[in-house]
């Protein structure tokens, strides 16, 4: 195995970690959404990218390659459709947030 | 001719995905592009003569990079304040101007902003983007557009606009 | 400028234009994974939901009236009918043409192992099943939504 | 290697299971529920590393379409819409 596609696999793995501490530690919801969006995409990412690496330009590495955006646009949307959902549904933010200006928007 | 355009996207999108030339491939794609052409055409971008302009591909790939490296700083940022004892955490939602005017344009500086350090799109109605920010360093109204938005802006106006 | 679906129904901006490729890249995905259901894992079932998907997304993203959605019924009704039709017509032809004269026989030519063009008949019938299960599990979606709706 | 890479991952995917086990309210469930589909993403092509069986890629994308659906109509459940609108 290349060793660049195994620093890449180690480094998805980390950012998968600190995804799902996040996930567990930070208070209210809109904040996991912040830490796991990211991390988890972004790790999960980067393992694909390995996949294309250790396989170069074959079939299997093609579609690790066709994943990525697929997987990118699957978790943004994602993540602002659960964010808009669960404000509506009327989940409190945390005690520590200092402003909201959906909520004048959203009385309307 | 926005069926034609989603005719090739289609048929390009199976040939990457099967990845090989030979003969029954190639018209078995054009089949399933032609079903998915009728099924879906109706739906698609009506501005399809974006899609033609090779000067927006290389500005997307010079976004392309300068998104990837934000997305960079914005895991270390929140591996950062995941990690650290403290959770140095000051959450709020902000409302955020744009200047884009186009549905696309304004969509994908939703998804970048989404991917960037510390914000999430909540909400998008007409020219405003709501923001949930999760360390609120300042709460002047140009200042934090400038940083949340502007950034962006310049670049996706040459790309999508 | 395209503010051409800034309707009042279905989801934000986002997900509009969001969908507006990911369901036809969906629906492309389910008719490879249908295609190639001789070669790798799924087939006719698994295409067939994958495609049905494809319409679900476009439901749920855009919104629909119901009595448009129950004209769709119709049409979904009549496309699955007409898919299994054919499935049992290719078991009959099997019983016609084929040299064994059984129910389901191979009257094609096999082809080589490995090959997109290979394995006599069976892909022709992965491809009716996954158009049945796709037009079946779509109408389910709607069936559910009208009851709900009639109910209430 | 490989081993120990694929047991952080199913070690993870228990993690959000607790989110979803006890999570305060039925969001937190759902963001849990996103998550978790995207960590079997990743499990899918560790396995295709471990066995050689390419073919589960196919699986990897089929799990990032379907997972998308899921989390759109989890989305618009939360809005309080009906589905069809």
């Amino acid at each position: 195995m290349n060793s660049f596609s195994i620093a890449l696999l180690i480094i998805g793995v980390t950012f998968d970690l600190f995804g799902c501490i996040g996930l567990i530690r930070l208070p209210d919801i809109y904040n996991r959404l912040q830490s796991a969006t990211k991390c988890v995409t972004l790790g999960t990412c980067s393992i694909l990218l390995s996949l294309f690496i250790h396989y170069g330009f074959t079939p299997v590495g093609i579609k690790a390659l066709i994943a990525i955006p697929l997987l990118f646009f699957a978790a943004t949307v994602g993540a602002h459709a659960l964010s808009r959902g669960s404000y509506i549904y009327g989940i409190k933010m945390t005690d520590k947030t200092i402003r909201d200006d959906y909520k004048k928007e959203f009385k309307k | 001719m926005k069926y034609i355009t989603l005719f090739i996207c289609m048929l390009l999108l199976w040939l990457l995905l099967t990845f090989n030339l030979h003969s029954a491939n190639i018209i078995i794609g054009i089949v399933a592009s032609l079903v998915v052409m009728m099924l879906f055409g109706n739906k698609f971008f009506k501005d399809w003569q974006k899609f033609y302009n090779p000067l927006r591909y290389l500005w997307g790939i010079v976004y392309l990079i300068f998104f990837i490296w934000e997305c960079l700083k914005a895991n270390f940022d929140v591996a950062y304040r995941v990690l650290s004892p403290k959770m140095p955490i000051k959450p709020g939602i902000l409302k955020v101007k744009c200047t884009l005017k186009s549905d696309i344009a304004k969509t994908f500086l939703a998804n970048s902003i989404t991917m960037t350090p510390g914000t999430i799109t909540v909400d998008v109605i007409d020219n405003h983007l709501f923001v949930h920010w999760i360390y609120v360093s300042s709460q002047d109204p140009n200042v934090y557009t400038k940083k949340i938005a502007g950034r962006f802006e310049k670049l996706l106006k040459k790309v999508f606009e | 400028m395209s503010n051409d679906n800034q309707t009042p129904e279905g989801m934000t901006i986002v997900v509009k234009k969001i969908c507006q490729f990911m369901a036809p890249t969906i629906f492309l995905f389910g008719i490879y994974i249908t295609v190639h259901g001789h070669l790798t894992p799924g087939g006719g079932f698994t295409g067939g939901v994958i495609m049905a998907s494809a319409f679900i997304l476009q439901i749920l993203s855009y919104g629909s009236f119901l009595d448009k959605l129950q004209q769709e019924k119709w049409h979904l009704e009549l496309t699955e009918s007409l898919a299994l039709l054919c499935f049992l017509m290719l078991a009959v032809l099997g019983l016609l043409l084929a040299t064994t004269s059984v129910f389901f026989g191979n009257f094609l030519h096999r082809g080589s192992f490995g090959e997109l063009i290979s394995g006599g008949i069976i892909p022709i019938g992965n491809i009716f099943v996954g158009i049945e299960v796709c037009a079946a599990i779509s109408s389910i979606f709607v069936a559910l939504l009208i009851f709900k709706d009639k109910e209430a | 290697m490989i081993n120990i890479l694929l047991y952080v991952l199913i070690f993870l995917s228990f993690v959000c299971f607790i989110r979803i086990l006890f999570g305060p309210s039925m969001a937190d469930r759902m963001v849990a529920i996103d998550i978790f589909g995207t960590l079997v993403v990743g499990i899918c092509v560790l396995l295709v590393y471990k066995t050689g069986r390419l073919f589960l890629i196919d699986i990897a994308i089929a799990w990032i379409l379907l997972s998308f659906i899921g989390t759109i109509t989890l989305a618009k459940y939360l809005t309080r819409k009906k589905l069809d609108e």
